[in-house]
Order: C-alpha cells, then sequence, then structure tokens
C-alpha cells in the first residue's frame, strides 16, 4: 500500500476525535499541492502527500488552540510541532499527529531551471502536468515533456535534511529513512563573500521587498503575528517606508525572535514572493545554537529553549579579554 | 489620434534611451530571479518582455511609500526681552511650516501587462473620486502607460473573466503587440503622442491590424472558458453570513500581505508620522487588509478581527463593494498574482465560482 | 563637543544602573582619562537589553555598541546578566550574516568600583573601533530625507 | 498655511481631465461648474448644505481641486480642559485667518486632529457650527495617538483636517421633538447637536437629554451640567453605572433608564451616541418603545487615516464611514452588512 493510501486510513481513523485533520489536497496549478482541512471521509479522498506537499502546516496549529486537530507532518514539520509543544504554544492533547518519511519535497524554480527551457521564457504557471513516478518526475510546459530525477529539483533543505521521519508522532506509516549531515555549507558559502559584499547584497536584495510580511506569517512559530512590532506604533521599532533599512531590520527583528527556537523548515524563504534568501539569517542563528548550546530547536518536546536558561559558567562562550 | 506605428524589437532599447532623456522610463527588467517593474538603465538595456512581472506597476503611480508633506517647528526668535514672565505671553508663538513634495516628473510605463494597466483605471474613480487626491493625480497625469498584449497567458490567469482581455484598449494609453520581430503600437489615447514622436518607429506594416487582431484572439482563446460572474455582486451580499463559506475558504490563508501587495487594484494605505527633534514628515505606506491591525481601533475593538472576515472583505471589494460604487465594474483585472505567489495556494477565482454556485442554492432555498 | 570633531566616532554605551554606570561614575570622578566618542544611555539592567538596541544602533549608523554590566553572579536582580549573555552573544554571532563586522559589537562586566577597569574598557574598545572604518550606512527611503537633517 | 497648496504643488485642473468611468463623475461636474473656491476656503462645500436627507454625506465639504486634502490645517491650542481621569478637551483656532474667518462645519461632522510627529486621529468637533470661537475635541486618552495629544498645552501646534464625513440631519429634525442619549465620551457629537439646537430652539419640540457615565468621575463636560438641568428649555436627565456617594441623579445603565423615562416616539427622533454595547442596548429599547428605525439616529466609530474614502479601512460593505458616515440612521446601518 502506498503511503498515500495509509496516510488515508491514519486520518480516517483519527477524524472522529478532531475537529478537522489538516493535510495536504490539490494546487491550483500542477506544481504544488494546497493545504486541505479535512472533516469528513469525502474530504480525505482529495489527501495528498508527497513531493509536492511542500508547505508547513504547523503554522495554522495556533489558530485550533482549545480544540483538538489532527495534523499531517514531514520531519521538518514535526520539528515545528515539537518546538510548540516546548513552549507550550499549543497543548499536547489538542493535536494528534500523523507523521510519515519524507523523500523531499519539490522546489518549483528548480524544475523551472532544469526543463531546458529558456529561463526567461517560463513561468511557473505555465507547466501544464506534473506527473510523479518512483524517484522521478515527469513535467510537460509548453508542450514539450521531460523525465526528471525528483533528488535533483528538491527543495535546497532536503538535501542536507537530518529529520526527514517525524520527530513526534501518534501515527507512523511507512518505513523510517536515514537522515542527512547538515554541515551549515550554505553559511559559510556566504561567509565567503567580505563583509562589504555581504552588506551591500542585503541592501539591494531588501530594495525588492514589499513589506507582505509572508515571511513573518508563514514562519509556525511566529506567535506575535497580529501585533508584530512590524507595523506597531508602539512600540516604534520601524518607520513604514519603503526603506532597504528598515526592511532589513525587520528581518533581523524575525531572527532575533527565532533565535534559539527555528527549526529551519525554510517557510519563510519559500513564502517570499519576490525570492529574498531570507532563510539564510536563521540559519546563522540555528548554527550558532548548535555551536554555543549544543541546541536544535524542535527536536525534544521538553527541552526548554536555550535562551529562556543560562548556566552560571558558560564555557562555550568566548568572552572578550579587555587585558 | 496619432497613426500606429511599428518599432523592431532591436529598436527598443535606443527608442527607451531616447525617452529616458527627458522622463522617467519604468519597464520590466530581471532583478534576483524576479521581472520587476523597474527604472530603465540604458546601460544594461535590459527589458524582458516575455516573462510576467511578479508584481504590478501600481508603485509607479502609488509609491510603497511617499511623503504627503514634511513638518518643521519653527523656532522663536530669540528676544532678551521675553525672558520676564510677565511678557512671555506676548512672545510670538513658534510656528508650524508644512512642505509639499515637488511636483512628479514626466515618466512612461513601458510594456507593461494589460491587467496592469486595468488597474490604473480602477484607482482612477478611487482617487479621483469625491475627493481628488493630488498626488495620484499628478503622477497619472504625467504618465504615458504603454501596455503589451499577452501572447501567453499563464494557468493562472482569467483576465477574460473579470471582463479585461489580454490586449484590452480600454486602459493604457498606447497598446504593443509584439510580431516576433518587434511592436506594433496603437495609440489609444492623446497622452500616446507624447512618447511616438521618434524617428526610430517606422509605419505600422499594411495588414497589421489583422494580424495583431489573430494574435489577440489566440491569448483570449488561451485563457479557455468563461464562466459567468453575472448578478456576483449581491451573491456575496447574500453570502455574507455564511460562516462556513468563509471559514472555510480562509482556513489555509496565512493573513500576509502578498495578495494585496502585488495586486495591481489594491489601493489601501496608511498615514504614520516620523519625526526626529523639530522636523519631520508624514508618510503614507501600503497597507494590507489582511492584516489585522488594519482596523483595530484604540479601544481594542477590532471590526474585522478574524481572517476569515478580512478575506470576506477583500474579495467582497474585489467582486461586491467596488462594482456598487462603479457601475457594475469589477474591480479585479484577473492578473492571477495572487494566486501564484500564495504560499498557501488560496485562489480566488475558486473562492468566487463557489460563491456564485452557493449563491444559487442559497436563492433556491429561499425561494423554494 | 569634543575637541576631536571629525575624528570622532559614535559609539554608543548601554550601561546597566547598578554597576557599570557607577563604574564609570567612579572613572569620572577618579579623573581617568578616557575616550569622548561614548554616548551611554542607563539601563535598568543588561538583562532589560533587547539585542534589537544593538542592531538598530548599527543600521542607525553608530560605529560601535558597547553594552557592559554587573559581573556574572553579582547581578542586581539575580541573574538579570546571564539571560543577557547568552542573548548578547547570539546578538554578536548574527551581525556577519549582515556584513557587519562582529567587532563592533562587544558586552562586559564593569563593577560600580572598577573605576580603571572602565576606563580601560572604554579605551579598549574606542582604539577598535577607531581601527576599523566608519560603518557602512544602508539605503534610505528619500522620503525620510527630512530626519536625517535634523540628525 | 492652506496657501502652501500653492497651484504648482496642488492639483492642477488638469487632473481632472483623467478619465474616469464612474457615477463620481457626477459629482465632479457640479464641482467644476461651481465657480472655483479660492485656495483659501476650502471648507466651502461644493453646493450649499441642505442638511436634508438627499445631502446626507454627499457634500464633499473640502471642494475637489482647491485644495490638498492630506493637508491640514495649522492650529493652535487655546486652552485645555482636563474633564477626567482620560479625557481632555482641547479648544484650538486655526492659524490662518482668513481660513478661520470662513470656516464652516456642520454639527456631527468630524475632523482629523494632529499632532506632528505622533500622527492623526478621528475626533468629532463637539463645539457647535454656531459659536465659532474655538473648535472643540476631545479625545480620550486609548491610544499611541491620543496619548501623545495628552501631552498638549495651551499655545501649541497642531493640524486640523477638517470638516469631513456627513452631519446630523437636522433640518429633517426640525419641528420634531428630539431625545439625545449620550453614553461617555459618546457625549461628545450629542453636546455638538444639543448646543447647535439650543442655538435654533424654536425650530424644534421638545429637547430631552439622557447621559450617562460610568461614575461623576467619569462625566466630561461636569462644568456644563448645572446650566443644562437648570435650563427651562431641555430636559436633562444624568445617570451613572453604579451608586456613587454624594450622586442626586439616577442611577443605572442608559437603556433601562430610558426605558424608564419612556419617551413617545410619536414625531420624535432619537440620537444615540456611545460605546458599541451601549448603542447596541440602548437601539433595542428604542425599538422596545416603539421608535421606529427611521427615528433612530447613531454615530459610528471605525479606525481612519485619510478620512476621505480612499484608504481603505472604515468600510462596511461598500459604504465607508468617513465620507458616507458617521451619522447613520437605524436603518440605513440594518441595510449594510453585519460587520461592526
Amino acid at each position: 500500500m502506498s503511503i498515500q493510501a495509509q496516510l488515508r486510513d491514519a486520518i480516517l481513523k483519527v477524524l472522529p476525535d478532531v475537529e478537522c485533520v489538516i493535510g495536504w489536497g490539490p494546487g491550483p496549478d500542477p506544481l504544488r499541492n494546497a493545504p486541505l482541512f479535512m472533516k469528513t471521509p469525502d474530504d480525505v479522498e482529495r489527501f495528498e502527500a508527497g513531493p509536492l506537499s511542500v508547505s508547513n502546516l504547523a503554522v495554522f496549529l495556533q489558530e485550533y488552540k482549545g480544540n483538538k486537530v489532527g495534523i499531517v507532518v514531514k520531519g521538518c514539520d514535526s520539528r515545528s510541532v515539537v518546538q510548540m509543544l516546548a513552549e507550550k504554544l499549543i497543548n499536547r492533547e489538542d493535536v494528534v499527529i500523523i507523521g510519515y518519511p519524507c523523500e523531499g519535497v519539490l522546489d518549483a524554480a528548480k524544475i523551472v531551471t532544469k526543463l531546458g527551457l529558456p529561463q526567461e521564457a517560463l513561468e511557473a504557471g505555465m507547466v501544464a502536468k506534473l506527473e510523479l513516478e518512483g524517484e522521478s518526475v515527469t513535467v510537460t510546459a509548453r508542450g514539450k515533456t521531460t523525465e526528471l530525477a525528483i533528488k535533483d529539483v528538491t527543495a535546497t533543505k532536503c538535501s542536507i535534511c537530518r529529520y526527514p521521519n517525524a520527530v513526534l508522532s501518534d501515527e507512523f506509516v511507512g518505513e523510517k529513512r536515514e537522515g542527512l549531515e547538515d554541515s551549515y555549507g550554505d553559511v559559510d558559502k556566504f561567509l565567503a563573500m567580505s563583509e562589504e559584499e555581504r552588506f551591500r547584497f542585503w541592501e539591494k536584495e531588501m530594495e525588492r521587498c514589499i513589506r507582505c510580511y509572508a515571511c513573518r506569517n508563514a514562519c509556525p512559530l511566529c506567535v506575535c503575528k497580529d501585533h508584530c512590532v512590524a507595523t506597531s506604533r508602539d512600540p516604534h521599532w520601524l518607520t513604514q517606508a519603503d526603506s532597504p533599512r528598515d526592511k532589513l531590520f525587520f528581518q533581523l527583528i524575525h531572527a532575533t525572535h527565532l533565535a534559539g527556537r527555528c527549526t529551519g523548515c525554510g517557510e519563510c524563504a519559500r513564502a517570499c514572493p519576490v525570492n529574498i534568501p531570507v532563510g539564510l539569517f536563521k540559519r546563522f542563528m540555528n548554527r550558532a545554537t548548535e555551536k554555543l548550546f549544543s541546541f536544535q530547536g524542535g527536536v525534544d518536546p521538553e527541552a526548554t529553549p536555550p535562551l529562556q536558561t543560562f548556566k552560571l559558567e558558560e564555557p562555550t562562550i568566548q568572552e572578550r579579554n579587555w587585558k | 489620434m496619432s497613426a500606429a506605428k511599428f518599432i523592431a524589437h532591436t529598436d527598443v532599447p535606443a527608442w527607451l534611451a531616447e525617452l529616458a532623456a527627458s522622463m522617467r522610463v519604468i519597464a520590466p527588467v530581471t532583478e534576483g530571479g524576479n521581472v520587476l517593474y523597474r527604472e530603465f538603465d540604458s546601460a544594461t538595456n535590459g527589458v524582458e518582455l516575455n516573462r510576467k512581472p511578479t508584481e504590478s506597476a501600481k508603485h509607479v503611480l502609488f509609491p510603497r511609500s511617499e511623503a504627503l508633506f514634511t513638518f518643521r517647528k519653527e523656532p522663536v526668535p530669540f528676544a532678551p526681552d521675553s525672558l520676564d514672565p510677565a511678557t512671555e505671553e506676548d512672545s510670538p508663538a513658534p510656528r508650524m511650516t508644512l512642505t509639499q513634495p515637488e511636483a512628479p516628473k514626466p515618466t512612461v510605463v513601458f510594456g507593461m501587462l494589460c491587467c496592469d494597466a486595468g488597474g490604473v483605471t480602477t484607482f482612477d474613480p478611487v482617487y479621483g473620486g469625491r475627493y481628488q487626491d493630488p498626488y495620484y493625480l499628478q503622477k497619472r497625469e504625467a504618465t504615458v502607460l504603454i501596455a503589451k498584449a499577452c501572447n501567453e497567458p499563464l494557468k493562472t490567469c482569467f483576465c477574460t473573466w473579470v471582463g479585461s482581455d489580454p490586449a484590452n484598449k480600454r486602459d493604457a494609453d498606447i497598446l504593443a503587440t509584439d510580431f516576433g520581430n518587434g511592436l506594433y503600437l496603437e495609440a489609444l489615447t492623446e497622452r500616446a503622442e507624447r512618447v511616438l514622436g521618434s524617428k526610430l518607429l517606422q509605419d505600422a506594416p499594411a495588414n497589421a491590424e489583422a494580424k495583431a487582431e489573430a494574435l489577440h484572439a489566440a491569448a483570449r482563446e488561451a485563457i479557455g472558458e468563461v464562466p459567468s460572474l453575472e448578478g456576483i455582486d449581491n451573491t456575496l451580499t447574500t453570502l455574507f453570513d455564511e460562516r462556513d463559506f468563509w471559514w472555510s475558504h480562509s482556513a489555509p490563508c496565512l493573513a500576509c500581505g502578498i495578495c494585496t501587495n502585488l495586486c495591481p487594484t489594491c489601493h489601501c494605505f496608511t498615514i504614520t508620522d516620523e519625526k526626529a527633534s523639530g522636523a519631520g514628515v508624514r508618510l503614507r505606506s501600503w497597507d494590507t487588509c489582511m492584516a489585522a491591525l488594519y482596523t483595530l481601533e484604540a479601544s481594542g475593538h477590532n471590526p474585522r478581527g478574524q481572517k476569515a472576515a478580512r478575506l470576506r472583505n477583500r474579495v467582497g471589494h474585489k467582486f461586491s463593494y467596488f462594482l456598487k460604487n462603479n457601475n457594475g465594474r469589477i474591480s479585479c483585472q484577473g492578473c492571477g498574482r495572487c494566486i501564484k505567489s500564495c504560499p498557501s495556494s488560496v485562489d480566488i477565482r475558486r473562492i468566487v465560482l463557489d460563491a456564485m454556485k452557493k449563491g444559487c442554492a442559497v436563492k433556491e432555498a429561499a425561494n423554494g | 563637543m569634543s575637541v576631536l570633531i571629525g575624528k570622532e566616532r559614535r559609539i554608543i554605551g548601554f550601561l546597566c544602573n547598578w554597576c557599570s554606570y557607577g563604574g564609570a561614575d567612579t572613572a569620572g570622578v577618579g579623573r581617568f582619562t578616557q575616550p569622548t566618542d561614548l554616548r551611554i544611555i542607563r539601563v535598568p539592567c543588561t538583562g532589560r537589553i533587547n539585542p534589537l538596541f544593538v542592531i538598530k544602533s548599527l543600521l542607525g549608523g553608530a560605529d560601535g555598541v558597547l553594552v557592559s554590566g554587573c559581573h556574572p553572579r553579582d547581578c542586581h536582580y539575580a541573574e538579570g546578566n546571564f539571560y543577557a549573555r547568552r542573548r548578547l552573544e547570539m546578538c554578536k554571532q548574527l551581525l556577519p550574516a549582515v556584513g557587519i563586522d562582529s567587532r563592533r559589537f562587544e558586552y562586559t562586566w564593569v563593577s560600580a568600583s572598577e573605576g580603571q577597569r572602565w576606563q580601560q574598557v572604554v579605551t579598549a574598545f574606542t582604539e577598535q573601533i577607531h581601527a576599523l572604518p566608519p560603518i557602512p550606512r544602508i539605503a534610505e527611503s528619500p522620503d525620510l530625507g527630512v530626519l536625517e537633517q535634523c540628525g | 498655511m492652506a496657501k502652501a497648496a500653492s497651484p504648482k504643488n496642488g492639483p492642477s485642473r488638469k487632473a481632472t481631465a483623467v478619465s474616469i468611468e464612474s457615477h463620481a463623475a457626477d459629482v465632479k461636474k457640479v464641482a467644476d461648474s461651481a465657480p472655483a473656491a479660492p485656495a483659501t476656503s476650502p471648507a466651502s462645500p461644493a453646493s450649499p448644505p441642505s442638511g436634508g436627507p438627499e445631502a446626507h454625506g454627499a457634500i464633499p465639504v473640502l471642494t475637489p481641486g482647491a485644495h490638498n486634502p492630506y493637508l491640514p490645517y495649522v492650529a493652535t491650542v487655546r486652552e485645555v480642559i482636563k474633564e477626567t481621569h482620560n479625557i481632555m478637551t482641547f479648544r484650538v483656532t486655526l492659524d490662518d485667518e482668513e481660513v478661520w474667518n470662513s470656516f464652516h462645519f456642520e454639527p456631527g461632522q468630524v475632523g482629523q486632529l494632529s499632532l506632528f510627529g505622533a500622527g492623526e486621529a478621528t475626533f468629532v468637533i463637539n463645539s457647535p457650527p454656531t459659536r465659532m470661537d474655538y473648535l472643540q475635541f476631545s479625545v480620550m486618552r486609548a491610544g499611541e495617538v491620543t496619548a501623545a495629544l495628552h501631552g498638549l498645552r495651551a499655545g501649541d501646534k497642531v493640524g486640523v483636517r477638517a470638516p469631513l464625513g456627513n452631519h446630523f440631519p437636522y433640518n429633517d429634525m426640525k419641528g420634531k421633538d428630539i431625545v439625545l442619549i449620550g453614553g461617555g465620551i459618546g457625549m461628545a457629537p450629542i453636546r455638538t447637536l444639543l448646543y447647535y439646537l439650543l442655538d435654533n430652539r424654536k425650530d424644534y419640540g421638545t429637547i430631552t437629554l439622557l447621559y450617562g457615565a460610568r461614575s461623576p468621575q467619569d462625566m466630561a463636560y461636569s462644568y456644563e451640567l448645572p446650566d443644562w438641568l437648570s435650563r427651562e428649555d431641555l430636559d436633562c436627565v444624568l445617570t451613572i453605572d453604579r451608586e456613587a456617594e454624594g450622586w442626586e441623579h439616577r442611577v443605572g445603565l442608559i437603556p433601562n433608564v430610558l426605558l424608564e423615562m419612556n419617551p413617545s416616539p410619536k414625531n420624535a427622533v432619537a440620537v444615540c451616541c456611545g460605546p458599541p454595547i451601549m448603542i447596541k442596548f440602548t437601539m433595542e429599547a428604542l425599538a422596545k418603545l416603539n421608535f421606529a428605525p427611521e427615528q433612530v439616529i447613531t454615530t459610528l466609530e471605525r479606525r481612519m487615516k485619510c478620512g476621505i474614502g480612499i484608504c481603505g479601512r472604515c468600510n462596511i460593505g461598500e459604504k465607508y464611514v468617513c465620507v458616507d458616515g458617521p451619522v447613520f440612521t437605524s436603518a440605513e446601518l440594518k441595510a449594510l452588512p453585519n460587520e461592526l
């Protein structure tokens, strides 16, 4: 039985006990799934899980606080759920977690590049058909059909995924997969640029930020949302001017607020409509969190986030010596 | 109105460079994997006409932020006599000087999508209606819009549903049609003449009109079947209190502002002050009805505190309220950006079609 | 006004009320010579310092930011500086991601009696900032030009 | 100050040549055919105000083409009155004498009061147009702007964008018995109307005022109460929510006191302003007293920014509270989507 069929069975089993089960269903174009909120067995018929199930559904859990819901999670999504549990943002008894081994999700932009058609002539929306079979994906665009290996077009986060299986689940279907290594190569690569280059890189990138705050709203661990300092006047951290400075500052606010909490699901960057690599700030923070506090967000629901605690002596923190 | 013109693709950069000598030239350019409407740079000549810009061109007429005016408190001139408390009352009060921004530069937007030009004409009655908004109207008057007929609609495009067209002649000043070797330029308004004087422009070939029409028809065809949205305004009013309808459609919504920010017709803004010591600026900047803060009152009351209420208002504005205030014109231009860029795949077409279906059911139930 | 106009750098110091502000005072009373680049902001505790104070200062044009509080285990509020140590270190780790030299931000501990140490810290930090070029300025909207004129 | 709207920067007449396909064009034609109002009197409406239902909300009070509607008049605070622990009243005059001398508004119209640097917020002008010594705004401390406004002192400069919105239909109310009901800060718009009616006393029947607040200390305009209570031509009833020492008037929530007062709906109009919850229950009480929805008038409050129907946030369905309101009859509200 396919993973998808097994998941459907698991969902049907959970359905009577919950307000709804959050999973994925067909999206508006063949390249992606859309979140699906299942209340009836008919809804479950539309459920899909696989390389198109990109979005992290944990972002919706807080809206249901106090009502029991089911959620289908990939490994990375499960870490968001775990971190939310660790921070008591949701109650364990309110959520039924259905996990499966994730083989990676597709990155639409990579597919577009791989298709061999001239880049400028292609929009994601032009893909007419997409079929998944085994390790390959067959894409039809502009009357041309191309077969690609899934591993070549998965999201970058999938190629460094340590936790492809749900780290916490009430129901788990399928065979667990091996995790991969993450050596923060992207961070090192970025640091290879000079300081000035890095600074000007962000200045240029932020110029096109439209301040839609999708990076914030797609983040399962951004808890203020409706009361965010980004638009509040009291406190007044930011002006509403179309300034790279204000826009960069917001990204740094987001990154600092996620310090020691971020689980690296990458939704902030995926949500960005103008492709600003905002996930990079959090990658810096996550590496520092691992280095300083040997902590990874969203792995242990009992763990205290490192910035909510301290040690009397901090052997890993190298303080400046003024002598 | 001047006769139709033709310009070879190879001459376009030179033409834009010519225009740039006396005007601000905005054109779609590639930046960081996106196509964005930006100031044309004759050094790079990078105009991108084959892809659809990620964002609309509304920022040309309605910048993401703009200064409404600056204010400055003029210091009271020092008068030794006034140090006496008895005479302090009589000393001149500090003055507050307000300064408005400079008049906008003449501008041309080259190669904008017809749906983006349509966005501009939905702004017009809002910004030039009961009250005249000088900031918008001055830019509008100073700007020539050159739209390019769409030759390859995306899967998310639905302009024909909402009374527009991939090659509509209602909205822009000039309509350009891509003949493969160059652009066929039809002047649609008098404003067009401001940019059609160049020697690089040739007279249009003899069969051009028919050829353009065939291309337009093919694009129209590519969008496919056009469902009827007859009576959508009243249908949405009928569905206003259908909680489940709005709840289920808004469930995947992240309440971010991608849809409103990319939309060519969303025109809402906020006004905030920034100040340093004795001077400052009153800014107007884009705002989004998808944010809870947008309607939050100082008392803490929020008429649209739930994201379902906010989505209902956005869809309601585009497909109902705007129609009632503007002779039945749907404000949505069917550009599909809100669908294409939505991280949660919320599809406004599905909401509207469901509303049509559900509205019929509700009416039938009421009649039967 | 300093005699070093033109040469002076803008350095912001966030000092806790109970130790380092006193330490700076002690240094002043003791007439220890100090560079004048530092502008001091007094805060109740280093635990009150939001890392965004540091980032906003640097993005706003400060060439350096110095945070100083009570020595660990000496916090007036028992544990404020323990939390601060972790937060501020994380903040320091983030700066390279933005392309800001992490030497532009330091945090340390100076007690109210350590006038001498305060002098050392300020002098060393000011020298460190002077060894770096002025902080790069990020583009701002022209709409805010009027604020810039006011300084 | 209004002269700052120089021909160069102000909206040129040309701007109106923009092709617009909307009913708004009709409004514009009226404005175009009217003699261009001088830039210094932007407050003169394009057509004389009638106060009748047809003009209800349809008057472009800032003449299109004559003035930048975002540019406030610079005004000076003349007097500051501390009304209650969280309400302050500001009396201001516009600095430009020419503008001030020709300034006109209607009872119930609002203004955007701004402190430069803190921002703008909407308040009703609660002095009556019949007494133009100053414009009076009463501000309850609630958010960032109101907190800043509470720091104002006499002599300080503020910005005023006014008049905005529609007004009480005082012409339609002529010859009728009037029941005014104000709760808390909602007394501000009632005060404007009260003074307007008193200043045109012969045009109206009996006038009853019911003014309620949480406690005697929460009652704004306390210094005016003795006059209101002693007037022959006004029946003034005061109430507080709970018993308080030394209180000689009614005790009880406004809707209950109103039911006890039992005003006759015959040839009467009720005007009710206050917090949303008070309006809700007072409307119900008025319905019980057989007031028809057309006889009940209220004012709505919404978060507003532009005040001129453009920025979008104050809509209820296709109506904008800032230009189609803030004054609505109960009947009009019933026709709007349920999004209060």
